[in-house]
């Protein structure tokens, strides 16, 4: 076990070199990852580079407020996650860095709306697993 | 426009909600009416091109049990993937072949028996279409990422479900024609407008039904076209693009970038534009897919998709007949055989022998073959 | 002889038992190393074409997320496979893009991580490598195809377990120069001779190991190629050819019809004869799979495959070296990176840049990569 | 539930065309396929014909002797065969009709040669599966 296994609702692939993401959203920061050599940033953090094909990357912080894209609030689930629903997956805009995640259940169905003002939350599940979500800004 | 590679056979099984048979025997029920339609036997074939989504096999490399079954060892095989795209992604292949001089006939079966594994598998696959890392942990499906799509298309263009459902009505009405259809009954607006939610705004009747089926496409040069088909029909125009598998990596979600790239580039090849289309097939796995299609092929321009289906432009009499054979929403969607299902249509309008579908004096059409929610796109264009 | 479409860059990870990293953070070891290679961008990459055997992924459709990883959008892209055999037929489908003018520059990269999945699902897999109906509720496994074989030869041509034993200390003699080899210690004749017997007659050291790996090749045209290419290495022959998977549809088991049918067009293709070859990568998943390939690339006449081993013909320095970067015996076999990674060292040797392991003057290369249990067979000959 | 996953020491697949070939299996016979209008025979059975394209097919009987055409004693085995290991897997000759199969664990290793001559008998496994394999002719 290499430390990603914890992310998410339920997890498909244990193995990645950029597991310290995990840590950091233990530490309550949402991180992308940054090329030292060419500067291009990147969410979901990578640990390599495909514009200059380095490998040398810096964490940076993603932060918000952002604004949401898009949304669908789901009434079926894939295996695993049939208990969560219905839930609302989506997509937000942080200063021109997209995020895709889970809208909180705490915004009602009539105030969701795309280009609301939205922020990232660490969320710790019950089950011990962690993941972030979208929250009112 | 060159005429250098033709389409010499066609064929497709019924598309059914559960074959009862083996993958191969699936497999054999289009090969035979390819063969039958092309009236060559299998020493002809030079080279097979199988394309499926393998996670619904227990077989493993069904390629080489396939092209076993169907009688056509020593010639090569091999499997191509490019999940609901599969089979178009096999005909570009077949054509590079064929173009390249390497083979004269290629013979491209896409097949998928979505029944072979148990329903709890199957969900639990489509938990792992998307990226494994960073989205399907949240829980996501194909629908959810389509209704995404719609719901930025609405929020960007006004587009709304009535839209949608208008486009399921006309796949229904067709579907009722086309006797291979898994779906036959009509669907009627207030039904599709009144039906359970699956993933706002998408609801049932939104979204097309997985089915088991087969189609099989062969594909000859220019030589032995003209030697051995009454009717060929030409490859003018290819293009296949992708786009990011994440949705965080994309620009907008208010329609698929690889469906307009690859639009450009079979356009460009064939040196027609959309006002030349006569008929069209586009991939409707949700009616929102279908929306989209007429904006990224250019039958309309961007957020005005909506008004050729309120206008009625995409039945047969309209500017441009869009899916008359029902579509994936009516005929349903057994992943690796759709796109070679698609072409099926389009040939058979070409020759002119689309029966009650025909879309009268169809010279040039089009297919529009997406994988997975806009991660690749394959539009070809065909004429007689 | 002709020199249209040319490899202008090679690659490879380390082969490793088990790789502590994504998929796609695999992929990318062998693409830098490529892209380095040839100097290029990705910009300048038209296409690419993703080979694995997918039943090892837990990520559906991994050439999406590989593709968006490299930075390969929107560029078309999709999976090709034949097993064991899937990076040369990558090479055989990106030899045809190019040729027939649909691309000009395209990215082959085949990749396995077999420890992505649990050991018992592994073992669970290797059940379902065979024919699913009739063969494998017997129980069978790759070993045990490649033993009957053996056992085939030995009977026909009084081959021995020796013969097979030799082949082994061979490929360890040149794994320990290999760096990106999985296995690097020498093993001696006795040591292979009283290895403990997996399937008879072949013992462990007759057998490769699995690993993790990548491998890239990007081709180009010939123009391509001239401009940008300080050492193009020219693509002069390629032959492919199936035989039925089950072995009740093959004539004998002394040798692989596939690799026979297809080195003979590979060799017509590139109007070479077996002794033009100058240095060899045979598929030796197994080492009576080495020794059948002496015969069926026509090194031997049939049945004097091991006259050859015995008499250190295959070292360097011998009329045909062959494996001389250790083959799959040394290296380990990640199934998808396989084929990839023998074209690597050929280019390598044609280019003059193979170190340790140069074959001096080496001017025409052979790869001979076999999917399956001979079910695929792709031959690739290789000029500079 | 066709029938078909009856076949074998483990069965992976159920739906075939041709699970009659279980039912001859329980008959004690083994059976191929031809095809009504080529006359094309088939072992293993087919239910369409790749000579003419037909799919009007009669069973035939695969009769013996036979003899052994190669082997291999296992000592390791796939999910699910573990306990039978040490086995042998073999193909066969009869009349020039292949088949695959197992031989007998009463053929000792020793006697074991290519050529042999040999035939097919029907197996019932303890646990319902039905399978045949070679005897001595
Ligand atoms: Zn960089
Ligand atoms: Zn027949």
């Amino acid at each position: 076990m290499m430390g990603f296994e914890k992310f998410g609702h339920k997890s498909f692939t244990s193995q990645t070199k950029v597991n310290a993401f995990v840590a950091a959203l233990e530490s309550n920061e949402l991180k992308g990852t940054k090329c030292i050599s060419c500067g291009n940033t990147y969410f979901p953090p990578r640990a390599d580079c495909c514009g200059c094909l380095g490998s040398d990357m810096v964490w940076i912080n993603i932060e918000g407020p952002g604004n949401l894209l898009s949304y669908t609030r789901v009434n079926y689930a894939p295996t695993g996650f049939e208990k969560d629903v219905p839930y609302t997956l989506a997509l937000a805009d942080f200063n021109g860095t997209k995020v895709f995640g889970r809208l909180s259940s705490a915004i009602a169905k009539e105030e969701t709306m795309v280009v609301m003002s939205l922020k990232a939350a660490v969320v710790n599940l019950p089950d011990g697993q962690i993941t972030y979500e979208f929250i009112k800004a | 426009m060159s005429k250098d590679v033709a389409i010499i056979g066609v064929g497709q099984s019924a598309f059914v909600r559960s074959y009862q048979g083996s993958i191969r025997e699936l497999a054999f029920e289009a090969f035979r009416e390819a063969m039958q339609d092309a009236g060559i036997s299998t020493g002809d074939i030079d080279a097979s091109i199988i394309c499926s989504a393998p996670e619904y096999d227990n077989q493993r490399s069904p390629s080489g049990i396939i092209a076993e079954y169907l009688g056509l060892n020593p010639q090569p095989t091999f499997a191509v993937e490019s999940v609901c795209s599969s089979s178009t992604t096999g005909i570009r292949v077949g054509y590079s072949m064929i173009k390249s001089g390497l083979h004269d006939l290629v013979l491209i079966l896409g097949f998928q028996k979505m029944s072979e594994i148990s329903s709890a598998d199957s969900q639990e696959r489509m938990g792992r279409g998307a990226d494994i890392m960073w989205e399907a942990p949240f829980g996501t499906m194909m629908p959810a990422y389509y209704a995404m799509h719609a719901q930025a298309h609405f929020a960007s263009y006004g587009s709304t479900e009535k839209d949608l459902a208008l486009i399921r009505v006309k796949a229904s009405k067709y579907g009722i024609l086309n006797e291979k259809a898994v779906y036959r009954k009509e669907v009627k607006l207030e039904d599709a407008l009144n039906a359970g939610m699956v993933a706002s705004p998408l609801k049932r009747f939104d979204c097309c039904a997985n089915a088991d089926g087969a189609s099989c496409i062969i594909m000859a040069s220019q030589a032995r076209a003209k030697e051995m088909a009454k009717k060929p029909v030409w490859v003018l125009g290819l293009g296949s693009a992708t786009a990011s598998m994440t949705l965080t990596g994309r620009d907008a979600l208010n329609g698929l970038t690889c469906a307009r790239v690859a639009a450009e580039k079979a356009y460009a090849m064939a040196g027609v534009t959309p006002r030349d289309i006569d008929v069209a097939e586009v991939h409707d796995c949700f009616t929102i897919a279908e929306l989209m299609a007429y904006e990224n092929l250019g039958f309309a321009g961007p957020g005005q998709g909506a008004e050729l289906i309120r206008a009625g432009e995409t039945y047969i009499g309209g500017k441009i007949p869009v899916n008359v054979d029902g579509g994936l929403l009516s005929k349903g969607h057994p992943i690796g055989a759709t796109g070679g299902s698609q072409v099926r249509t389009i040939v058979q309008q070409l020759r002119g022998e689309a029966g009650a579908i025909q879309v009268p004096n169809a010279a040039i059409g089009l297919v529009h073959n997406i994988g997975g929610v806009g991660v690749y796109g394959n539009v070809i264009i065909l004429g007689r």
